[in-house]
C-alpha cells in the first residue's frame, strides 16, 4: 500500500518540486506492482517513462512556472463529488466482475488464447505482447506513434517561436484585442 | 553546467553503456521485455543525462533541432512505409506476411522494421521536448 | 493496389502527408500539399459512400488479421456518410486557410501549422472508420493532442488557457472512455465493435456492462460537450484561429456525436441504451436545456465568435435531441443534422474568418455597415444564420422538421414547442446580425473596408450553396441518413 | 461476494478517485497535471489486473511454462501510457506558455486577469 501513500503524497504536497519527485516514487513503485502483475513489458515502460521522462519534464516545467502552489480558499463540493461519484460507480462495477486471478473470467477465454496459442507460429515472435503490439494491433501502434509525434510537433509549435510572440504579449490589451 | 567532476566521470562512463543498452532493447524485443518504445526513451534518456551534466547547448550541438525534427517524421514515415510497401506487394496495410515468401518470416521483418521506425521516432521526440523545455531557462 | 484498399487510405494518406508536411518546410508548399491532400480525401469519401450504399458494409482488415483478432475497419452507411461531412468541410476549409493563417499565426511555424491540422484530420477520420473499440481511444487522442495545440494557436493569450481547460475536460473524457472500454473488455474478451455487440448481452453479471455504458456516455458526452458538460467550448472556439474554429465547429462535434450513436445503437443496442438504461430520460432534459440556454446565452454575446460557440451548444442540443427519440425520423434528424449544421456552422465561421481578415475583429460593433462594404461575406453569414433558426429553404428547416415531427410521433409536444421556441431565441441572436450589418451606419472614422479575397469567398460560398441546395433538394441527404438510421436501429435488434 | 477478492480493484479506485479529486479541486495548473497522471495510472492498474491469471508469468513463451498472463491489457496499457506521456508533455507546455502569457499558473489567478483586461475581447 506504499503506492497508495505516495499518491495521496503527490497530490497533499503544496511544493510541486517534492509532488513531482513523490509522483516519480510513485510510478517505480506502479512498475514493481505490475511486474508481480505479470506485465514486465508495461513495468518496463513505466520506469522508463514515469519515472524517468515524466520526473525530467515536471521538473524542468516547474523551474520555468515557480515551484509553490497558492493555498486557495476551498469549494471541495464539485470535485468531492465528482470523484466519489466516478469511485461509486467504480466499486459498483467491481461488484459483479469475476474474481481477482480467475482463469476462466471472461477476457481470458475469448481473444487471448487465440495470441498464446498462434502467436509464435504467425509472426515468429516468442514475446507475445510484442506480437499483439506490432502485428496484430499493428495498427494501434502506428496510432501510438503518431499521437507521439503530435505531441513533439505540439510541444515545438508551442514553445518554439516563444521570443517573438513574448514581445508581443507583454501589453496584454494589445494581445487580447488581436 | 555542472562542476562536479564525480558526477561528470560516471556521466561519461556511463552513457556509452545506456546507449549501448537502448540499441539492446531495441532489438531484443522480439524475446525479452522491450521493443521500440523503450529503447527510444533509454537513448533520450541518455542525452538528457548528457544534458543536464554537461550543457544543455553541447548537447543541443550534438542534437540540432532540425534534425531531431526530421528523424521525427521519418520514424513515423518508416512505419507507414511499411504498411504501404505491404500494400505494394499486394497485402493489407501493414500485412507484414507480404513481405517475405513465409509469412511468419515477412511478420517478423515487418516487426522489426516497425519497431526501429518506432524507436527513432520516441527518441527523437522525446528530445524535442526536452529541449523545447530546457531551453527557456 | 486497387479499390478494396480505399478505407484504409481514407486514414493512412492524412497520417502520411502529416510528417511529410513538416519536412516541405516552405509554408505556401505545405499549404498546396495539405490541399491536394483534402481533396483526394473528399474523393475517397465519396467513392467509399458510393460503394456503401450499393454494395452494403465494407469490411477491412487491417494487417490481414481477421477480426477479432486484429484491427477492423468497417464501414457502414452511418459513417461513411460522416466520412463524407469531415472531408468534405476539409476540401473546402484547406483552400481557404491560407490567407486567414498567415495572418493570425507567426510564419515560420506554418507547415507544422499544416501537420497538426492534418493530423486533427487524420484523428478524426480514424475514430469514425473504426470497429475496435481501443482504436477510437487511440485516434481520438491523436486529434484531441492536435486540436489543443491548433487552439493554443491563437493570437490571444486566451487561447493558452482555454487549450488548457480543453485539454484537462478532454483528457478526463478521454479517460473515462477509457475505463467504459477497460469494462467492457473484462466482461466480453473482446474489442471488436461487432464482436461486442453479440457477446455483451450474453455476459452473466450486467453491473459492470451498466457501468461501462455510464462511463462511455459520459466520457463522450464530454467530448460532444453537451450541457452541463460544455464549458470548454466557447472558450476554445472564441480564441482559436478562426479556420481552426471552422474547421472543428464543423467536424469535431459531429465526430462526437457519431461515437455516440456508434455506441449507444451498434454496440449497446437500443434496447439495452433506452429501455434498460435510462438514456431517453437523460439525454432529452440535457438536450432541451442545451437548446435553451445554448440560445439563450448567444443573444447576450457581443463577440461573434463566442456567439456562435454558444449557438453551437444549442445545436449540439437539437443532435442529441434527435438520437434521444431513438425512432426512425428522430435519427434521421439528427444525422441530417450532422450535415447540415457542419455546412451552415462551417461556412459561417469561414464568414468570420473574412471579417476577422478586413476589419481585425469580430465584435459586434465591428459589422455595422458592413452589409454594404462586404456584401457577399455578410450575405454569407446571414443565409447561415437563418439556417441555424431553421427558416424554410435553408437546410436548417429540413433537420428541425423531422425533429418536430419525431417529437409529435412520440406524444411529446412539449419538446416540440420547445425546439420551436430554440428557434425563435436563434432568431433573436441573429437578427442583431443583421441589425447590425444592414441598418447601423459605420463609424465615421472606420476606413473603408474592401471586400474579403475570392480565394475566401468562394469556399465560405461553397458551404453556404450546400446548406441551401441541401435544404430545396433532400432526397440526397435525407435519403442517406435515413438508411443509415434504419441501419443504427436494424442493427440494434 | 468475496470480498477479498476485489481489493485489488478497490486499490485502483481509491487511486483513481484522489487522482480525479487533485483534478477538479487543485487551482494550480501543474497540480492538475500532476492529478490527471496519477488518474490514468490507476486506470491502467485496473486495467493489468484484469489479465493477471492466478499462477501465471509473463506472456514471453517460453517451453518451461504453461500458464501465461493475458497479453492484451499490456498492450493496450503500453499503448496507453504513451498517449498519457503526450499529454501530459502537450499540457505541460501549455502551462508554461500560460506561465509566460499571464506570469502565473493559479487558474484563479488566471481568471482574475483575463477580467481585470476588460470583458471579453477577442
Amino acid at each position: 500500500m506504499f503506492v497508495a501513500a505516495t499518491g495521496i503524497a503527490a497530490v497533499w504536497l503544496r511544493n510541486l518540486l517534492a509532488s513531482a519527485m513523490v509522483l516519480g516514487i510513485y510510478s517505480l513503485l506502479m512498475a514493481s506492482l505490475w511486474v508481480v502483475l505479470d506485465a514486465v513489458d508495461v513495468a518496463f515502460t513505466e520506469a522508463a517513462v514515469g519515472a524517468g521522462i515524466t520526473t525530467v519534464l515536471m521538473l524542468l516545467a516547474i523551474a520555468l512556472t515557480g515551484r509553490h502552489e497558492k493555498r486557495r480558499r476551498a469549494r471541495p463540493w464539485l470535485p468531492l463529488a465528482t470523484s466519489l461519484g466516478t469511485a461509486g460507480l467504480l466499486i459498483y462495477a467491481t461488484l459483479g466482475m469475476p474474481a481477482f486471478g480467475d482463469a476462466n473470467a471472461p477476457a481470458q477465454l475469448h481473444v487471448a488464447p487465440y495470441y498464446l496459442a498462434h502467436g509464435q507460429a504467425e509472426t515468429g515472435v516468442p514475446n507475445v505482447v510484442t506480437a499483439v503490439l506490432a502485428a496484430y494491433r499493428g495498427f494501434d501502434t502506428l496510432g501510438e506513434v503518431t499521437v507521439i509525434f503530435t505531441a513533439g510537433i505540439g510541444v515545438l509549435v508551442l514553445l518554439g517561436g516563444a521570443k517573438r510572440r513574448q514581445r508581443k504579449e507583454t501589453e496584454p490589451a494589445a494581445g487580447d484585442s488581436a | 553546467m555542472s562542476d562536479f567532476l564525480v558526477l561528470r566521470v560516471i556521466a561519461k562512463l556511463l552513457i556509452p553503456f545506456i546507449l549501448l543498452f537502448g540499441f539492446y532493447v531495441q532489438m531484443h524485443g522480439d524475446y525479452g521485455p522491450g521493443g521500440g518504445f523503450q529503447a527510444g526513451v533509454i537513448v533520450a534518456a541518455a542525452f538528457v543525462l548528457y544534458a543536464i551534466v554537461f550543457d544543455v547547448k553541447t548537447a543541443r550541438r550534438v542534437a540540432p533541432m532540425a534534425a531531431l525534427v526530421s528523424l521525427a517524421c521519418l520514424g513515423v514515415l518508416l512505419y507507414a512505409g511499411v504498411g504501404v510497401a505491404n500494400l505494394i506487394y499486394g497485402g493489407r496495410f501493414l500485412e507484414y506476411g507480404a513481405l517475405a515468401h513465409d509469412p511468419a518470416h515477412g511478420n517478423h521483418i515487418g516487426i522489426l522494421i516497425i519497431e526501429i521506425g518506432v524507436g527513432i521516432a520516441v527518441a527523437a521526440v522525446m528530445m524535442i521536448i526536452f529541449f523545447s523545455f530546457a531551453r527557456r531557462r | 493496389m486497387s479499390a478494396g484498399h480505399l478505407p484504409i487510405l481514407q486514414v493512412a494518406i492524412p497520417l502520411i502527408a502529416a510528417p511529410l508536411c513538416v519536412l516541405l518546410r516552405r509554408p505556401g508548399l505545405a499549404w498546396a500539399f495539405t490541399t491536394l491532400v483534402s481533396w483526394a480525401l473528399f474523393a475517397i469519401s465519396i467513392l467509399l459512400l458510393i460503394r456503401v450504399l450499393a454494395d452494403g458494409t465494407i469490411s477491412y482488415h487491417l494487417g490481414g488479421w481477421a477480426p477479432p483478432f486484429g484491427i477492423e475497419y468497417r464501414l457502414d452507411a452511418v459513417n461513411s456518410f460522416v466520412l463524407l461531412v469531415i472531408t468534405g468541410i476539409a476540401a473546402v476549409v484547406t483552400p481557404y486557410a491560407r490567407q486567414s493563417v498567415a495572418q493570425e499565426i507567426a510564419a515560420p511555424r506554418h507547415n507544422l501549422f499544416y501537420a497538426l491540422y492534418l493530423l486533427a484530420l487524420t484523428g478524426l477520420l480514424g475514430i469514425t472508420a473504426t470497429g475496435d473499440a481501443f482504436n477510437i481511444y487511440v485516434f481520438m487522442e491523436i486529434s484531441s493532442l492536435a486540436s489543443y495545440v491548433l487552439i493554443a494557436l491563437g493570437p490571444s493569450r486566451r487561447a493558452r488557457a482555454a487549450a488548457f481547460q480543453y485539454l484537462i475536460m478532454g483528457t478526463i473524457g478521454a479517460t473515462f472512455l477509457l475505463i467504459g472500454i477497460g469494462l467492457l473488455y473484462m466482461m466480453t474478451g473482446t474489442l471488436n465493435l461487432a464482436d461486442l455487440s453479440v457477446r455483451i448481452h450474453e455476459v452473466p453479471d450486467m453491473r459492470p456492462i451498466y457501468a461501462a455504458f455510464a462511463f462511455v456516455t459520459i466520457g463522450v458526452l464530454i467530448k460532444l460537450a453537451l450541457f452541463p458538460l460544455h464549458i470548454w467550448l466557447p472558450n476554445a472556439y472564441t480564441y482559436a484561429p478562426t479556420a481552426v474554429s471552422a474547421f472543428l465547429a464543423a467536424s469535431a462535434t459531429k465526430v462526437g456525436a457519431y461515437v455516440l450513436l456508434r455506441f449507444v445503437f451498434t454496440l449497446f443496442g437500443q434496447e439495452f441504451s433506452f429501455e434498460r438504461m435510462p438514456l431517453m430520460e437523460i439525454l432529452m432534459p440535457l438536450s432541451l436545456v442545451a437548446i435553451l440556454v445554448g440560445s439563450g446565452v448567444a443573444i447576450f454575446q457581443t463577440n461573434l465568435k463566442r456567439l456562435f460557440a454558444y449557438s453551437s451548444i444549442a445545436q449540439i442540443g437539437y443532435l442529441a435531441l434527435g438520437i434521444s427519440f431513438a425512432s426512425t425520423s428522430g435519427l434521421t434528424g439528427a444525422i441530417v443534422h450532422i450535415f447540415n449544421h457542419a455546412m451552415m456552422k462551417g461556412g459561417i465561421f469561414l464568414a468570420l474568418g473574412c471579417i476577422m481578415l478586413r476589419t481585425g475583429s469580430v465584435e459586434l460593433s465591428a459589422l455595422n455597415g458592413l452589409g454594404r462594404r462586404m456584401p457577399f461575406t455578410m450575405a454569407a453569414l446571414v443565409i447561415g444564420g437563418l439556417g441555424l433558426v431553421g427558416v424554410p429553404v435553408t437546410s436548417g428547416f429540413v433537420s428541425k422538421w423531422y425533429l418536430v415531427q419525431a417529437a409529435l410521433e412520440a406524444d411529446l409536444w412539449p419538446v416540440a414547442l420547445l425546439i420551436l421556441l430554440g428557434s425563435l431565441l436563434a432568431l433573436i441572436y441573429v437578427g442583431r446580425v443583421i441589425e447590425a450589418a444592414y441598418f447601423r451606419t459605420p463609424a465615421p472614422e472606420a476606413p473603408a473596408y474592401r471586400e474579403a479575397p475570392w480565394q475566401m469567398l468562394l469556399p465560405t460560398w461553397i458551404l453556404i450553396a450546400a446548406s441551401l441546395y441541401f435544404g430545396v433538394h433532400t432526397e440526397i441527404t435525407v435519403g442517406v441518413a435515413e438508411r443509415a438510421a434504419a441501419t443504427l436501429l436494424g442493427g440494434a435488434s | 461476494m468475496d470480498i477479498l477478492n476485489h481489493i485489488n480493484y478497490w486499490a485502483a479506485i481509491a487511486l483513481a478517485a484522489i487522482g480525479l479529486y487533485a483534478v477538479v479541486a487543485r487551482a494550480n495548473l501543474i497540480k492538475k497535471l500532476i492529478g490527471l497522471s496519477l488518474f490514468q495510472t490507476a486506470v491502467f492498474l485496473l486495467f493489468i489486473t484484469v489479465g493477471k491469471i492466478t499462477g501465471g508469468t509473463a506472456p514471453i513463451l517460453d517451453a518451461a511454462y504453461e500458464v501465461y498472463s493475458n497479453p492484451l491489457p499490456h498492450v493496450l496499457i503500453l499503448t496507453a501510457i504513451v498517449v498519457s506521456v503526450s499529454t501530459l508533455a502537450v499540457g505541460l507546455a501549455l502551462a508554461i506558455a500560460i506561465k509566460r502569457d499571464y506570469g502565473t499558473v493559479e487558474e484563479d489567478e488566471i481568471h482574475a486577469e483575463d477580467s481585470a483586461a476588460g470583458p471579453d475581447k477577442a
